[in-house]
């Protein structure tokens, strides 16, 4: 079984998504088996459907003696089906039992899903936010729990899932055959933004992992993290420039003075954005009404620190959609 | 119409509204069942044509996501236990059981007109939810969102679902007491048309695997409003102990919804091959083993929600054992068409549809409970397709067969034929290029319960929706050429197919007492004569 | 083929002699079902939490228990009574009289639950935020103690509904309150008891010589 | 006359075999609550749990009538009892076999707000 194994039907369309994992070719293989066995059998009943009802169609001329009662076919028909469903579920259940236990020497790597973000770490503590990089060719071990409710860490490529509960830890392995980037979903619905829950799975070669993983932060980009809460928290659905509700534009604001509803003016700081959350009615901008609902007791101070490293990172690029 | 000498029929018998809204006769409680679940259908068919309008494009902008998680869960809630559920049993199976087994009435009539007013305070509960604020856990409820982190109307809809269930219990009990009881004397379980069979199991099911759903509803609405922590891990609970529970009731409640669609479709097809069933007595025992074998396999539902190895080969293994009865129903269908003499009525349409379309509704089934290929395509639209295929493709499909099947007997009218099968064609076609779209959606993974979707997976989407529009087209024209039927359609005879089965024995419309004198019970059930000539009553 | 009589079920079923019996034993196959959910929530918790619910069951007032025990059982031989007085000529003025006692005990059970939930309710032994006990799963015990003494509460409120109707249509001699419709009737009444009889060492006895 | 004094010897024995199943029932109660005070450890659940059993079973095969009852009877009650089995047996064969890591459950720092949302329905 060459490592990647394409179903492509012709050049362009591509019955099956690119195979990327050792698990992913041993799938395609026995859905390929399936698609021909149902397929057989799915062609089989339409032509015989379909020839009966030309033939003994009523008005036409045609032997219609009643047949005998054949008992044996009625066996044939249903032992048959059972022999090779017992084939079938053994393939699926041997791939299956080898998907369930990771080799001893996995590469370890803990994931905690919240509502509708992948938080991931390394073992050397290097974290990352939806995304994942994982070299070529060695087996990962993903240990995953959940914050909130089930959520589900699926990657088409290597044709693998597993739900993510919340009070237990679930487990997911794989060995990336080819290089690139492959998109990884949330596939157990998790609420409000599940479709945005998603992220990309890039795979390196082993060495570049190696680099990739000494060079970066411990800390995820806490600007991404920031990003993240931005539109988690609902900030977006005001302050976003597409945004139908009258509220002032946070691109750049950092460093920038604001004039405020009564006269006063300020440079926005930390401190006067992490008023902004808690107390929004303290600062009033000029020309907008203080409609702001207040942040106190849902924002703990590591969210505050991340909202603000987002908002320092949006330095003055000019706010197009 | 009716000879003066004959008593009225069913229809003209009292047209006040207090006598159909008090009524006891079953006919009548079938009509009122079939307008409220037609109004039910047509709001869950608008949620659907919604969804599909917003699942045209990639971005999420036709709704907001939220508004588009509440469209897909009243989707859900209102086709499978405000339509789907109640259509055949409670529509064709209240009508045509009694008539079917020579009896006046069902065993308990007064049950039957509860088990309605059920239904309709269920339905109505559920639509106040929708309407207050829609809820938004998908309509499988699964915990912890549903209990701890849904704010929408969650325990408004599960007292409707609870309701709705009550109904159905007591749909099932009075069926399963009718069949043993009120049989006629001469016909023995095995002269029985298997359209009862089938009402016979989906009442075993309905009677055992409804009150489970009622108790998981009950333990939802607690945990929600006092945190009980069965399902609440922080307590200790477990959410998987609600995957087992939901899906103990939700695996058999797809055999409810599909084997009286078997039922329907057994009664067709030899009537219009002209040909008695092939293997009677096989495809009695494969009803039977649907039924009883659909309560051993729930787990083919949970192979990635974290249960175990062992149980997953378990119920991998059973859920195998569960497909080969359809396979033999299938095969026989299709073998009773052999050396008949075939007509393609309206009936005749939905019945081979069904078959072509549960078949391969079934087969993908055998997919999905494959292990390995279970983790690929599990929670992706190829699930959606593979049971869109069995519910919409075979029950919906057979639904409507059985509609124009019997809309002679129960209105004394024909349904204006040409029309009827353009109608059948179109649901046919706009079927197909919805759902199968999806089959290769899933496989490319595009999950399931998404508002936006990664541009790759646009096209196909876009052909789905619009299959979309012509599907709807399709479920239109019925309501349009049913409705112009009731006034102006010709009068069809007692038997315009020249079927087998006492109910045509009995006059269309037959009278309120069903019977003008006691049926005769033939001596072979399904005793058509493919050589002989067609009565020439049909047009 | 003789012409197949036609069975006439009159408006209520009076005709047909097994139809109201069948109906009702299909109808307690389906609570056994319903119960039977909580039952499989109740094994789990107690497979899972050992320690938690013996510490919480030795919370519930094992007298009181016990005592409601002999009482529904006694109840259950009461209507059972009833059923054969019914079928006897002489022995049939007894029934009414039975039915108001069986009905009596069921009320004499509810007055000694609702002592109990009342006694457990001041103990801070309702699951919520000032819950007494802080073992793991203690509260999961008594959220499912009180929703299983609960719905079988609401049964018994229904059941007693239906002696109370019965003796008092026995004792007026009305046509509805047959030897038929009693026997249903304490069918029901029996299913209840039967599920108490299990309730009883699930709940009160899971472990009380710790 | 014979179907009277008939009558009568059945209603007799009908009285007595519910007494005793009576006396039975209360006997049996009092066991099981002797049990419970016996350490016998999960032997405990199981002994309660049997005669809990045996209680029903009088109950069903006595003061039900499942002792006369035909078997279409018999059989709702086995139905009944066979679909409860079922779903505890095979749920159980998951919870038996299946090896559960359990962390302790890290909250988030708080509740998602409800966007605003005034009244929280319920």
């Amino acid at each position: 079984m060459a490592a990647d194994t394409d179903a492509t039907l012709s050049s362009g369309f591509r019955l099956l998504h690119a195979a990327a994992s050792a698990q992913a070719s041993r799938t395609d293989a026995l859905f390929l088996a399936m698609l021909l066995l149902c397929g057989t059998v799915a062609i089989v009943l339409l032509v015989l459907v379909v020839w009966f009802s030309l033939r003994y169609r009523r008005g036409r001329q045609v032997d219609r003696t009643p047949p005998r009662e054949m008992k044996g076919i009625e066996v044939a028909w249903t032992v048959t089906p059972l022999l090779i469903f017992f084939g079938v579920f053994g393939w699926a259940a041997r791939d299956y039992v080898t998907m369930a236990d990771p080799p001893a020497d996995a590469l370890p790597v803990s994931v905690v899903a919240r509502q509708w973000m992948w938080k991931l770490q390394h073992r050397n503590g290097r974290r990352e936010i939806n995304e994942l990089h994982v070299p070529l060719g060695e087996p990962v071990v993903v240990t995953m729990t959940s914050q909130d409710v089930i959520h589900s860490f699926f990657i088409p490529a290597f044709r693998l899932k597993q739900d993510v509960l919340p009070g237990r830890y679930t487990r997911l392995w794989f060995t990336a055959t080819q290089l690139g980037e492959f998109p990884l979903f949330c596939s157990e619905y998790c609420g409000s933004e599940h479709s945005q829950m998603t992220g990309r799975v890039v795979v390196l070669s082993p060495s570049d992992y190696g680099r990739w993983l000494a060079s970066g932060p411990s800390e995820p980009g806490m600007a991404q993290y920031g990003f993240a809460l931005f539109r988690q928290l609902g900030c977006s659905g005001c302050h976003d420039p597409r945004s139908t509700i009258h509220a002032p534009l946070l691109e750049g604001l950092y460093g920038r003075t604001v004039h405020l509803q009564d006269g006063r003016s300020l440079v926005a700081d930390a401190n006067y954005l992490r008023d902004s959350i808690l107390v929004p009615a303290k600062d009033v901008v000029a020309g907008f009404a203080p409609v702001m609902p207040s942040f106190a007791g849902q924002v703990s101070e590591e969210d505050l620190q991340a909202l603000i490293a987002y908002i320092q990172s949006t330095h003055a690029r000019d706010a197009t959609p | 119409m009716t000879t003066d000498a004959l008593p009225a029929s069913y229809l003209e018998d009292g047209m006040s509204l207090r006598s159909w809204l008090t009524t006891t006769d079953h006919k009548r409680i079938a009509i009122l069942y079939a307008l409220s679940i037609t109004a039910f259908f047509f709001v869950g068919g608008a949620a659907a044509t919604i969804i599909r309008m917003e699942l045209a494009t990639p971005a999420g902008d036709l709704v907001s996501n939220d508004a588009y998680n509440k469209l897909f869960t009243a989707h859900g809630v209102i086709m499978v236990w405000l339509f789907l559920i109640p259509s055949i049993p409670s529509v064709l199976g209240n009508f045509l059981l009694p008539l079917m087994l020579g009896a006046r009435d069902l065993a308990f009539p007064r049950l039957n007109l509860l088990s309605w007013y059920l239904y309709l305070a269920g339905g109505l509960i559920t639509l106040e939810a929708l309407l207050l604020g829609g809820v938004d856990t998908g309509w499988t409820f699964y915990t912890p969102y549903s209990t701890m982190f849904s704010n929408t109307y969650v325990v408004l809809t599960l007292v409707g679902v609870f309701v709705t269930g009550f109904s159905s219990i007591l749909t099932g009990l009075n069926f399963i007491v009718t069949i043993h009881t009120l049989r006629a004397p001469a016909m023995g379980w095995f002269k029985l048309p298997l359209f009862a069979w089938a009402m016979y199991a989906t009442s075993l099911i309905l009677v055992l695997a409804t009150p489970v759903l009622a108790i998981t509803t009950l333990l939802v609405a607690a945990e929600r409003l006092f945190q009980i922590g069965i399902f609440d891990p922080a307590y200790g609970g477990d959410p998987l102990l609600f995957q087992h529970l939901f899906w103990f009731y939700s695996h058999p409640a797809v055999y409810i919804m599909v084997l009286p669609a078997m039922g329907v479709v057994s009664e067709i097809i030899p009537c219009f091959a002209r040909r008695p069933v092939f293997g009677y007595d096989t495809m009695a025992y494969a009803i039977l083993a649907i039924a009883s074998v659909g309560f051993l396999v729930w787990g083919h539902h949970m192979f990635v929600s974290g249960q175990s190895l062992a149980a997953s080969m378990t119920f991998s293994l059973l859920s195998f054992l569960v497909a080969i009865p359809s396979a033999i129903k299938v095969f026989n269908w299709t073998a009773t068409l052999y050396k008949g003499s075939i007509r393609f009525d309206a009936p005749m349409l939905y019945a081979l549809g069904f078959v072509g379309l549960f078949t391969i509704g079934g087969l993908t089934g055998l997919f999905l409970a494959s292990l390995s290929l279970d983790v690929h395509l599990t929670d992706t639209y190829f699930v959606v397709a593979h049971f869109h295929y069995i519910m919409v493709g075979g029950s919906v499909m057979a639904y409507f067969g059985g509609l124009h099947f019997w809309w002679p007997k129960a209105t004394g009218r024909m349904y204006p034929e040409v029309w009827a099968r353009i109608a059948a064609v179109l649901v046919f076609i706009g079927f197909n290029l919805t759902f199968f779209p999806q089959f290769i959606l899933g496989v490319e993974g595009m999950p399931r319960r998404y508002h936006a979707y990664p541009p790759q997976f646009q096209v196909l989407n876009l052909f789905s929706s619009t299959g979309a529009g012509v599907l709807a087209i399709g479920y239109l024209m019925p309501l349009v050429y049913f409705a112009w039927s009731m006034g102006r359609g010709k009068a069809a005879g007692d038997n315009p197919f020249g079927a087998q089965g006492l109910e045509w024995q009995a006059r269309s419309p037959p009278p309120t007492h069903n019977f003008d004198a006691p049926p005769v019970v033939p001596a072979r059930v399904y005793d058509y004569q493919a050589d002989e000539p067609l009565p020439e009553a049909a047009p | 083929m003789s012409s197949a009589t036609l069975a006439h079920p009159s408006v209520d079923e009076k005709q047909e002699p097994g139809t109201g019996k069948l109906g009702m034993w299909v109808f307690l196959a389906s609570e056994l079902l319903f119960f039977g959910g909580l039952f499989v929530a109740y094994l789990y918790g107690r497979t899972h939490f050992p320690g938690g619910w013996a510490e919480a069951s030795r919370r519930t007032d094992v007298l009181l228990g016990t005592v409601n025990t002999a009482v529904l059982l006694t109840s259950s031989a009461a209507v059972a009574l009833a059923v054969a007085c019914e079928e006897d000529a002489q022995a049939r003025r007894w029934t009414a009289r039975l039915l108001s006692l069986t009905a009596a005990l069921g009320i004499v059970f509810l007055l000694l639950k609702c002592l109990e939930w009342h006694d457990e309710w001041r103990e801070h032994l309702v699951p919520g935020p000032d819950f007494a006990l802080h073992a793991a799963g203690a509260q999961q015990f008594f959220a499912l103690y009180f929703l299983m003494t609960g719905l079988h509460g609401v049964h018994m409120i229904c059941g007693i509904a239906a002696l109370g109707l019965l003796a008092r249509g026995r004792s007026r001699g009305r046509a509805w309150a047959g030897a038929r419709e009693l026997e249903v009737a304490a069918l029901y009444w029996h299913f209840v008891d039967a599920v108490w009889i299990f309730l009883y060492p699930l709940l009160y006895l899971v472990d009380r010589h710790g | 006359m014979a179907e009277e004094c008939a009558a009568s010897t059945r209603f007799a024995r009908e009285r007595r075999t519910i007494a005793w199943a009576w006396i039975a029932l209360l006997l049996l109660m009092l066991t099981s609550l002797g049990s419970a005070y016996a350490k016998l450890g999960p032997w405990n659940m199981v002994a309660g749990l049997v005669i809990a059993g045996i209680k029903a079973g009088i109950v069903a095969w006595l003061f039900m009538r499942l002792r006369e009852a035909g078997v279409l009877i018999r059989l709702a009650a086995v139905a009944g009892l066979g679909a409860w089995c079922i779903l505890l047996v095979l749920s159980g064969v998951d919870y038996a076999t299946r090896t559960l890591t359990p962390t302790d459950v890290q909250r988030p720092q708080q509740l998602p707000p409800a966007h605003g949302a005034a009244s929280q329905p319920r």
